[in-house]
């Protein structure tokens, strides 16, 4: 086994000690010599690599990275004490749609789902640091808009939000435009068929 | 999956059974979704359902509910006179005025229940995905990384050697230093004096008789003690005063006698 | 890199999710197998040799294994950061008493401040290395006496003690004039100077 740089360790220590994933940055900062985040983000890969199909590995969450459990372990490592958060089915879909819509207004959420949302159910998502206010719609009443965050992608153990599921797929059916527009178009692709068979 | 009271085989599955309908309304979450779980129940893409079917089956299912005394929320009341309304304009012949048609509101709801599928799918993959605590797991008590804020005190010379001047000035003992004022004693200026006559003549200011160099402070004390002695000489006989007015210059000679 | 097998993979990820070290008795218990101690002893000894040399380690202590970061590189993980303060007056006093009057005791300085010292200002400059206990004075009660150290020297750029000031270049510089009267000298009033020169 070639012996590891130092630098390697260095951030590969950082990495497994720290509470929280940091990115390239944070830890050129840290490091204290001349590193760039460039350097810094070849050698997190370096690392995952060397991780790779081991009983730990080295992930990349919103741009910061964590080292974990592989997913395929889960049946020696959970444990009956273990309780993750259970939600609702209202808090589950509202989640969803902040996350396939954001940033995303409570009216539209609620445009969606066909019901109210009750404050309960933004305030469990919110207490679970997966999603946070993202400033206010500019439009008559401001309403105020969500997002998800990073620890949304975390948890659910996403690289970004392109790996949403299916995200691309619910784009390309245009099922995450609004019924306005999607109506506008399937009317619009009516009247052309009308057309054509008219003509 | 365990955790999730979503359950998207069983809805369809449950409404197809008449009994089914007997569920409380609080198994969903608003009409649309009653819709949505009825809709599924035609076994085919949602693009392609009957939405006539499906109003009559929302109707039918609140019909029920109803007649079963079972309180049902406005909302779901509120659909169903919409959905009634849907109902019979789509039953009837077309009218061309009417804005907009009974086809397009169709339109609208199947784009709305395609929606609210796609997001409760969208919903059910996420929730299924490697979840940290549940399927991945994380370092239960890492170290952290800390940032530990180091004091470094300041202090210049100039401040210690102020600070210590000033406990000095402080504690000192306080000594009243009078300073020593240079005078002319009144012994000085009768000896001064006596030396001085013997040497004038005529009558002479008195303050010829001092020395030239006196000056300020020293000056002012010869003055008076020269004042005070030419008094005693006069006391004792040996020097004549004469003064023109009062505040005018002093004269002495010695005396004639 | 050749594979790692499943066992270790899987007793690698339990050490890594353990809240605390485990011995190769409860490892075997957790991998539900046929694993003996003796076997799980073998792989753990293997996983800790292909860690050795990163920035994670996998260590033994008292029978029972868990991972932690070199110590080598504890620097890395407790980052310091400086916070510079202004010495107190109070402080400032009783250091300059300390530098002229060492070794000297809490109750020396007191009676030289003619106020009370508190503990914590001795503590401040104890803290900021600029003095240091110097053994105890042979009187009753045996009190503490400090002294200065090399660092007030370098920092206060001084090469001894004996570069401090005198009391008659501290009157000079008029650092022992009361403010009132520096102040009226200020003014001008210099007849009482000249007079005495000339007297």
């Amino acid at each position: 086994m070639t012996p590891i740089d130092d630098r390697e360790r260095a951030i590969e220590a950082m990495l497994f000690a720290s509470d929280e994933p940091l990115d390239p940055r944070q830890l050129a900062g840290r490091l204290g010599d001349e590193s760039t985040p460039g350097e810094v983000r070849a050698i997190i890969q370096a690392i995952a690599a060397r991780h790779a199909g081991s009983g730990i590995e080295l992930v990349e969450r919103g741009g910061h990275w964590h080292f974990q459990t592989p997913a395929d372990l889960a049946h020696l490592l959970r444990r009956e004490r273990d309780d993750p958060r259970k939600l609702s089915r209202a808090a589950s879909e509202v989640l969803a749609i902040v996350a396939y819509h954001e940033p995303v207004s409570r009216a539209e959420i609620e445009a969606i789902r066909g019901v109210q949302t009750s404050k309960g159910t933004l305030d469990v998502l919110m207490e679970a640091e997966w999603i946070a206010p993202a400033g206010r719609r500019e439009v008559p009443g401001r309403p105020l808009i969500y997002r998800t965050t990073d620890a949304f992608l975390q948890h659910f153990g996403l690289s970004s939000r392109k790996d949403l599921p299916g995200i691309e797929d619910l784009r390309a059916a245009g099922l995450l435009d609004p019924v306005d527009l999607a109506f506008e178009e399937a009317m619009g692709e009516l009247d052309l068929v009308k057309d054509g068979e008219e003509a | 999956m365990e955790e999730l009271p979503l359950d998207f085989e069983l809805a369809p599955a449950a409404a197809e059974r008449e009994d089914a309908l007997q569920l409380s309304l609080e198994s969903w979450e608003g009409p649309l979704d009653l819709l949505l779980t009825l809709a599924r129940g035609q076994k085919v893409d949602l693009r392609q359902i009957s939405i006539l079917a499906l109003v009559e089956q929302y109707l039918a299912f609140i019909t029920e509910m109803r007649a079963l005394k079972l309180e049902v929320a406005a909302d779901y009341l509120v659909m169903a006179a919409w959905l009634a309304y849907l109902k019979s304009a789509l039953l009837l012949p077309k009218d061309p005025t009417e804005d907009p048609s009974p086809d397009e509101l169709a339109l609208r709801l199947q784009l709305r229940l395609q929606r609210l599928a796609a997001m409760r799918e969208a919903a059910a993959r996420l929730l299924a995905r490697d979840r940290i605590g549940r399927d991945v797991f994380l370092r239960p008590k890492p170290e952290g990384l800390r940032e530990v804020r180091v004091r470094r005190w300041d202090a210049s010379l100039y401040d210690l050697l102020v600070a210590y001047g000033q406990v000095k000035l402080r504690t000192e003992p306080v000594v009243h230093m009078v300073a020593r004022r240079p005078v002319v004693t009144l012994d000085a200026a009768l000896h001064h004096l006596e030396r001085m006559i013997g040497i004038k003549l005529d009558w002479a200011e008195l303050s010829d008789f001092l020395p030239a160099d006196y000056d300020g402070p020293l000056r002012r004390s010869a003055i008076a003690s020269s004042f005070l002695a030419a008094l005693e000489l006069a006391r004792q006989g040996r020097v004549d005063l004469k003064q023109d007015g009062a505040f005018e210059p002093l004269y002495l000679k010695a005396a004639s006698a």
